[in-house]
């Protein structure tokens, strides 16, 4: 059903998706992880920005049984099997919501140019190096 | 007064703006999205330790589970409710207004 | 003894973009479990989306609609559609279908259409009214 | 299609509308104001509330030609007509937005009990009284 | 003279509860009196719901839907609903109810359902992407 | 790069984020709720002042009009553009950002 049409084969595209949401109250998150994963499909040179509230989306230990929603939490772990592998958290952000890296879900990646080491996918940065890296972007995807 | 919260206070200004309406003896319940303002050191956090007593602060179990935030990282004095609890505060107060 | 009140609830937003349905959904669902009075659920905005049958989420998915209308059919309840917020969106039963000249309807079961007034009586008939929205 | 069904004639409560949210951006203050001019059929004791951005509702001046949307606030003039009387404007709302009461719409109404004189239905009230008026109120609409 | 540009656009909202779909419809209808073309307009989250045929607006508003549709007439233009988000909120064509066991559709003239991939597709093809949203 | 902004400053933190994030060079129009943020006087209207020249700032006129905002109402510097200098600046620039 959801086949990849790639329609131009030698196009490379820096894709950035730009997560400001928190989850659950709001399907943006979800909605969003759903296009990167079908866009994985495509061989672009993909990146997710996590800023604002868009932090929580990763924060570890959601449990979701009392609300009667899916957790869709353990999805962002898988990202690696898709070669989504450069999560960029804001700094700023984590800080203002009493949060550190420490609360983030564990996303890691084999790195196939070195030997399969396992390699952490997210990389806590600075705003000014956020806005560096939505900078070189082709194509940014907001939800 | 029962004020109901389901937005996120680093997001929009519902958190303050109900804050800024609660009268004294008011109960103040945080849904959705709302929980995150119940984090202990966060600017809206502090905000809740410094009004508790006049206001009182409710929080929903459920959603504080859900966003993967644990009752201890809560800011003081911050009461757990369940959703019959919300339905419990709900009785109790002769009018429920949900700041959306 | 706790005293039993007699509840509304409205509904805002339509399913699974917004919170707001499931949780409505969950406080109607807890105060029946208390033995409390559900006077009527009134769907406004995008909440009358909640009203469509032709929904089909994911397997692993709640259905949110299918959860109105098995509340519904357990507790007999009140579940309104707003007319106006429909109309503007989509959501049409059968007879407005036809005398609006559309040619398919999707309303779900357990559901019903009606007017703006039904919120106003419900805020006059009811203990307490509450809103879930966005 | 629009009966009141007013099933207990004896009641009357105090209702009050909470309008929070700017026009046209959302659907909120359209669908909102639809439900005031149902609920005047129903003989209740009813006031408006503008508050944050909500006084942006009836600001003077608005022009919706350029988006293609209805221009919905001379309802709001015509509220005196649904007996509709008492609309409570946040001063501090207004303050930060740069408004002043001079920007809003003129709404009056004409008063039965004083030989139909004409009186202005828009009171700008303090934070302080906005809370007072809330915590007066049987039921609170907010959308 | 201006250059010449390859454009999609996002639409994640419904019509009517928010200005985005609104917002969309002008910049693509000035996109293309300035005679650039539109590559595709996409439509995702409860931006799903601009596609039902149903929807019975007051006389006196526009009718989102059927300016969508009537410039896709004029322009030729390839307007996407996605599969999964339709399917969540009740937004079906005649194959797609049939296979779910659903007994009516709603998809409105000029719009076609199809999967994400879609998306990423415009984001390749096109020379911008536009997103209007909440 | 564009950058959209379609949210009230006085409602969400959608303004201040994009501000935070737009480097020099880069433009910033207005639309929806969004050019709230013009309003001259506001804190809003001020940063805008302030980073004016930076930053490219622009609003969308219809939006504008149809809040009954005047263009003599908004902040100095900002530029006013209709649907067709949406269309321009979005072409203009190689990424258009929307904050939602």
């Amino acid at each position: 059903m959801e086949e990849p049409d790639v329609s131009q084969p030698g196009v490379t595209k820096k894709f950035m998706y730009v997560n400001r949401r928190a989850p659950y109250g709001t399907v943006y998150a979800l909605e969003s992880l759903e296009v990167v994963l079908i866009g994985a499909a495509f061989d672009q040179d993909v990146s997710l920005a996590f800023l604002d509230d868009g932090v929580f989306q990763i924060v570890k230990g959601q449990d979701t049984a009392g609300i009667g929603m899916k957790n869709f939490s353990p999805t962002y772990r898988a990202l690696g099997d898709y070669e989504v592998t450069k999560l960029y958290v804001e700094k700023e952000s984590l800080e203002t919501r009493g949060l550190s890296e420490d609360d983030l879900l564990e996303i890691t990646y084999e790195d196939e140019d070195d030997d399969w080491a396992e390699k952490p996918s997210i990389h806590v940065v600075k705003r000014d190096e956020m806005t560096q890296l939505m900078a070189q972007q082709d194509v940014i995807l907001s939800f | 007064m029962l004020h109901t919260i389901n937005k996120s206070p680093f997001e929009t200004s519902t958190f303050a703006s109900c804050l800024g309406h609660a009268a004294a003896g008011d109960a103040v319940l945080l849904i959705e999205d709302g929980v995150y303002a119940a984090i202990a050191d966060t600017e809206p956090g502090k905000q809740i330790k410094a009004k508790n007593g006049t206001v009182s602060f409710y929080v929903l179990g459920p959603d504080v589970a859900a966003r993967g935030l644990t009752n201890g990282s809560l800011a003081e004095g911050i009461q757990v409710v369940d959703y019959a609890g919300f339905v419990d505060l709900v009785a109790e107060h002769e009018v429920a207004q949900a700041w959306l | 003894m706790e005293q039993l009140v007699k509840f509304s609830v409205v509904v805002n937003e339509g399913p699974y973009t917004h919170q707001a349905s499931d949780s409505a959904y969950q406080f109607t669902k807890a105060a029946l479990e208390k033995g409390h009075e559900i006077y009527r659920v009134f769907f406004y905005h995008d909440g009358v989306n909640n009203g469509t049958r032709l929904t089909v989420p994911p397997q692993d998915e709640r259905n949110i609609q299918v959860n109105w209308t098995e509340l519904a059919e357990q507790h007999e309840l009140d579940l309104v559609v707003c007319v106006a917020a429909a109309q503007r969106r989509g959501v049409l039963d059968k007879s407005e279908a036809d005398r609006l000249g559309k040619d398919a309807d999707n309303i779900a079961p357990g559901f019903r259409i009606s007017g703006l007034g039904q919120l106003i009586d419900a805020g006059i008939a009811s203990d307490r009214l509450v809103t879930f929205g966005d």
